[in-house]
């Protein structure tokens, strides 16, 4: 049986300027998995994370932390709080001190820990995020992505059985996000439960293992990301599109390119790989041994049109 | 007569020469200045006034914990303000103080806090003002001013006045009594030989008043706008 | 965005503990505004200037930069105490007579004036001393040290956070209004500017929210605790300071009754 | 021969905190072009255009308008502001009014136009960026995409000759990104340059007619996209990524699958089509008759292990 470690069941919430953001929203996130939540501006996906770490109440409908329900008395928070942690997307809205350190220590001092285990603790999330050279500078100083990346740690310090994370990559450039997508690999094979919102499809697709789609406040769509992703009406109604990968593949299937058989791939290198393979395994030297600019452009794997 | 009033433009004239840009600053009395005395003396009339907020403060976090973040960006706003160049309308650039809205905002309790909290970054991050004059600057910026504003905003709502005038009489006069307050200040620490503490008074609100008059007069203006523009959203 | 926390943060004395910065700036801060005489004022201002730019490395350029800014309301202040006004005429002022109104100096007034503008000076240095060398944050820890209520600790370090951010965004909001020609004239610039503050402070209410959820995601119960690096305390330093300050503390008492 | 309406030469740049931003960058933007302005995070490209729009004053170098080296007096600042408009990254540090209306006449107003123009530019800034059913809405309750359409039509209605953009898709899900793009197109074909700075290089590659790289201050690279992309040595060095249209259209063109003299897709459909087009080619109606159960794996356009 599956083990669910948050699980959200028809959550109805309207914030108290009048606008409903979430409208019977379920969603059951199974432990230690690479959880993303897609969905476009304004879907309700930071209202359900809020929801998650007990700062929101739901009006309506149930949250459930390792199958039990969430209870809202200050004990009972704080342990929710403990073991969900958000990161949230603006870092300049949630570094409150300018000192990284004291940043960083600010969740595991909550906690009520001993002064070494505070110290263990900040010490080993600045390793895990790669910023303990930055310890001493004033977070003010910081670059954008640096401060993500201490925001990152300050969750991370407390050592959260679950970790959130609202568009981890906005903002960033190629590189800067693959290294942080690379980070969220790492924490998670550490047996942390990894939940990212985003509304980037081609991220999304490579990296979970199970994703949910959201749209005007509810759960519209979720399963395994290559069932998610070939649901074209799902996508469109919830203003997505496809990730390329699974485009480009089925282009090539449906051209016969590819086999049909073959799972999708999850990466650009499996795609690239797989190409690789099917091409070349028919007359596996052929491709070679030609010189390029002397075949007709039909097809490089058979011989037809070849002289 | 005319030999007289040539004098004084000369010495306004020389005057203007000695103030550079950072002339919205000369209110703050700068570090050493005030005799020790007297830097305890003013140090010791804030207090508590600086009780009396901490206390109101707390009583407001108690209900709502969501307050000190408020009056967190309260305060690095009031600074920002302080920062901001204004146009005047003598041409030159000076800054609002903002104590009139603060105080009209947050009650003139926080203000006193929160402005010595300011003041305290002024005299460490621009050198404006310091740290043994914080008391006197304090009393005069954070204490007197917020109060005027805010009773003047009180009272003209009491009396029905326009709106944009009270909140122009209290921007205004909240500036004014600040600086008034301060010469009174260096008044008290540095008595004329001849005429005592009230010559004195006049000689620094008459040397001051240059700047601060006009200041006054467009802190008042921008008060209001700012007012309007708030009420509108 | 400010010079001074900039120079703070790289200056070479700023791994030194802050409490010792700090108790040698206010204790020879103290001890200048006790003297009356120049002497000991004047080698403060030496000292400290000595103490900034050769040990802290701080530029010089940027230090005397710096030492003008007061200057403002040190000429107008002084000149408001040293100008005498007089009705009857009066031996000691040194001056002009018009209509039976003596305005002048007085030769004590001078000396008062001089003695005035060097211990502001030597106040002011010692200040940079502490700024110069020493992070807010620091600065901080250390008046938490002193006792200082926690609720005024936490509005500071709140306040010193969000002074960056705020001016960020201001700066932000007053070149998006400039590339609009928002300053083009006096009544559009007041509009713009209205409009910038009104904006700024919705903004920072905005923020205020965000602020408080997500340290309510970390667990925030009313009360900000601080971690603190254990730093030594130099005993070296402590008896440099020591040896310093009583030296200076000698000097005031052997110009006691100096003339200037 | 070439009109450049905008040029930067050797620029040099320093902000008062110390940080180097420029390091002798030169960009010259031909007229009436779709230019895309790509880098990483820091590299420059806000500042640069800063320059453009006169905010900034170059340390060392010149920036010219239309031919002529830009002045600093009030007057010629007013001048340069009123041809260059720049719409920054983040709406929330640019709408200032109440309401929209108010706030797209911001501009126009301040350039001292009577008021019937006012009005005039102001509907057809609305009717251009589509936005004109939000006109008495209040700023501050309209949704991200809303607002980043509104700044648009604030620096639209001062009706500039060139048209910056700083990260325009930044935070929009994808269909609202395609949207604002073709709007780009629009406001393109009606005759103002269009300026983009993006670190999204599919966007780029798709949309631009020139593309220039940036990276640590300085110009590094610049030509048609085709050329720009195809320089991987160019790409890593400014931490960028190739679009994934360069790449899977090397990766086909190296198996053979395309014919090396197709010039490079530029949008999603002409690969596509190409990919239809040559699979088609050989033996046009045999994909669709067989069943594609039945067929081997390797090629669907030849028959080699077909039965």
């Amino acid at each position: 049986m599956k083990e669910f470690i948050l699980e959200a069941r028809d959550i109805h919430f309207v914030y108290s300027d009048g606008t409903t953001a979430l409208r019977g929203a379920t969603m059951a996130i199974e432990k230690g998995r690479k959880v993303a939540v897609l969905g476009s501006n304004g879907a309700g996906k930071t209202t359900i994370f809020l929801h998650f770490n007990g700062i929101l109440r739901p009006g309506r409908g149930r949250v459930l932390f390792a199958g039990r329900e969430v209870r809202y008395d200050h004990r009972s928070l704080m342990q929710l709080r403990k073991n969900v942690g958000i990161v949230f997307q603006d870092p300049d809205t949630q570094l409150f001190s300018a000192s990284v350190i004291q940043e960083i220590s600010f969740g595991p001092l909550n906690l009520g820990l001993p002064e070494g285990e505070v110290a263990r603790r900040v010490e080993n999330a600045m390793a895990a995020t790669e910023i303990a050279d930055l310890r001493d500078r004033p977070t003010h100083l910081l670059s954008y992505g640096q401060k993500k990346r201490v925001c990152l740690a300050g969750v991370l310090a407390m050592e959260p059985s679950v970790l959130i994370c609202d568009e981890p990559t906005a903002g960033l450039d190629p590189v800067h996000a693959a290294q942080v997508m690379k980070l969220f690999d790492r924490i998670n094979q550490q047996g942390t439960t990894v939940i990212l919102a985003t509304h980037d499809v081609d991220l999304a697709y490579s990296w979970a293992d199970y994703v949910f789609v959201m749209s005007r406040g509810t759960v519209v769509g979720e399963g395994l990301p290559e069932e998610v992703f070939h649901d074209e009406r799902l996508l469109k109604q919830s203003d997505l599109t496809r990730p390329w990968l699974v485009e480009i593949h089925e282009q090539l299937s449906r051209r016969g390119w590819l086999p049909d058989g073959l799972p999708l791939p999850r990466t650009k290198e499996q795609l690239f790989d797989c190409i690789q393979r099917v091409s070349g395994s028919g007359k596996p030297s052929l491709v070679h041994v030609f010189p390029r600019e002397k075949m007709r452009s039909e097809c490089a794997s058979c011989s037809v049109g070849r002289k | 007569m005319r030999k007289n009033t040539g004098i004084l433009l000369s010495i306004l004239f020389l005057l203007f020469l000695f103030f550079p840009q950072q002339n919205a600053w000369a209110m703050h009395i700068m570090e050493g200045f005030l005799p020790l005395k007297w830097c305890l003396f003013w140090y010791a009339l804030t207090l508590p006034f600086l009780v009396a907020g901490i206390l109101s403060i707390q009583k407001a976090v108690k209900v709502d914990p969501g307050v000190k973040m408020l009056l967190g960006l309260a305060g690095a706003f009031a600074f920002v303000l302080s920062a901001l160049k204004l146009p005047s309308v003598t041409g030159s650039c000076s800054h609002p103080t903002g104590v009139g809205l603060g105080a009209i905002l947050f009650g003139p309790w926080a203000m006193s806090v929160l402005g010595c909290i300011v003041l305290l970054f002024q005299a460490v991050l621009l050198a404006h003002g310091g740290l043994t004059t914080l008391g006197a600057n304090t009393f005069s910026m954070a204490v007197v001013g917020p109060l005027v504003a805010y009773v003047i905003y009180r009272l003209g709502e009491r009396l029905a006045l326009p709106r944009w005038l009270s909140v122009f009489l209290a921007a205004f006069l909240g500036d004014l009594l600040t600086y008034v307050t301060t010469s009174i200040q260096l008044a008290l620490a540095f008595p004329a030989s001849h005429g005592g503490v009230v010559a004195a008074m006049i000689k620094f609100m008459g040397i001051f008043a240059v700047t601060q008059v006009p200041l006054a007069i467009s802190e008042g203006i921008l008060t209001i706008i700012v007012f309007n523009f708030l009420v509108a959203h | 965005m400010f010079k001074i926390d900039q120079y703070a943060y790289t200056s070479s004395l700023r791994h030194v503990h802050p409490g010792e910065k700090f108790a040698f700036a206010m204790l020879t801060m103290s001890i200048c505004l006790a003297a009356s005489s120049v002497l000991v004022p004047a080698l403060v201002t030496c000292l400290t200037a000595a103490a900034i730019i050769l040990v802290a490395r701080v530029p010089a350029r940027f230090y005397f930069r710096l030492l003008l800014l007061p200057l403002g309301f040190l000429v107008a202040g002084l000149l408001a105490i040293t100008l005498t006004i007089s009705r009857e005429p009066d031996p000691a002022v040194c001056g002009f007579a018009i209509r039976g109104i003596t305005l002048g100096v007085t030769i004590p007034g001078l000396y008062h004036a001089a003695l005035l503008f060097t211990k502001s000076l030597g106040a002011v240095s010692c200040l940079y001393f502490l700024s110069l060398t020493t992070p807010m944050v620091e600065i901080i820890s250390v008046l938490r040290r002193l006792k200082v209520p926690a609720l005024l600790i936490e509005l500071m370090g709140l306040v010193y956070r969000f002074i960056f951010v705020i001016m960020e965004t201001a700066g932000r909001m007053y070149i998006s209004q400039t590339s609009r020609c928002g300053y083009a004239g006096l009544k559009a610039s007041y509009r713009s500017l209205a409009q910038l503050v009104s904006n700024l402070f919705v903004k920072s209410c905005y923020r205020s929210q965000a602020l408080f959820t997500a340290l309510l995601a970390r667990g925030y119960t009313g009360e900000i605790r601080m971690w603190e690096d254990p730093r030594p305390v130099s005993r070296k330093n402590l008896a440099l300071i020591a040896l310093v300050d009583f030296i200076l503390l000698v000097l005031v008492l052997v110009s006691w009754r100096w003339p200037v």
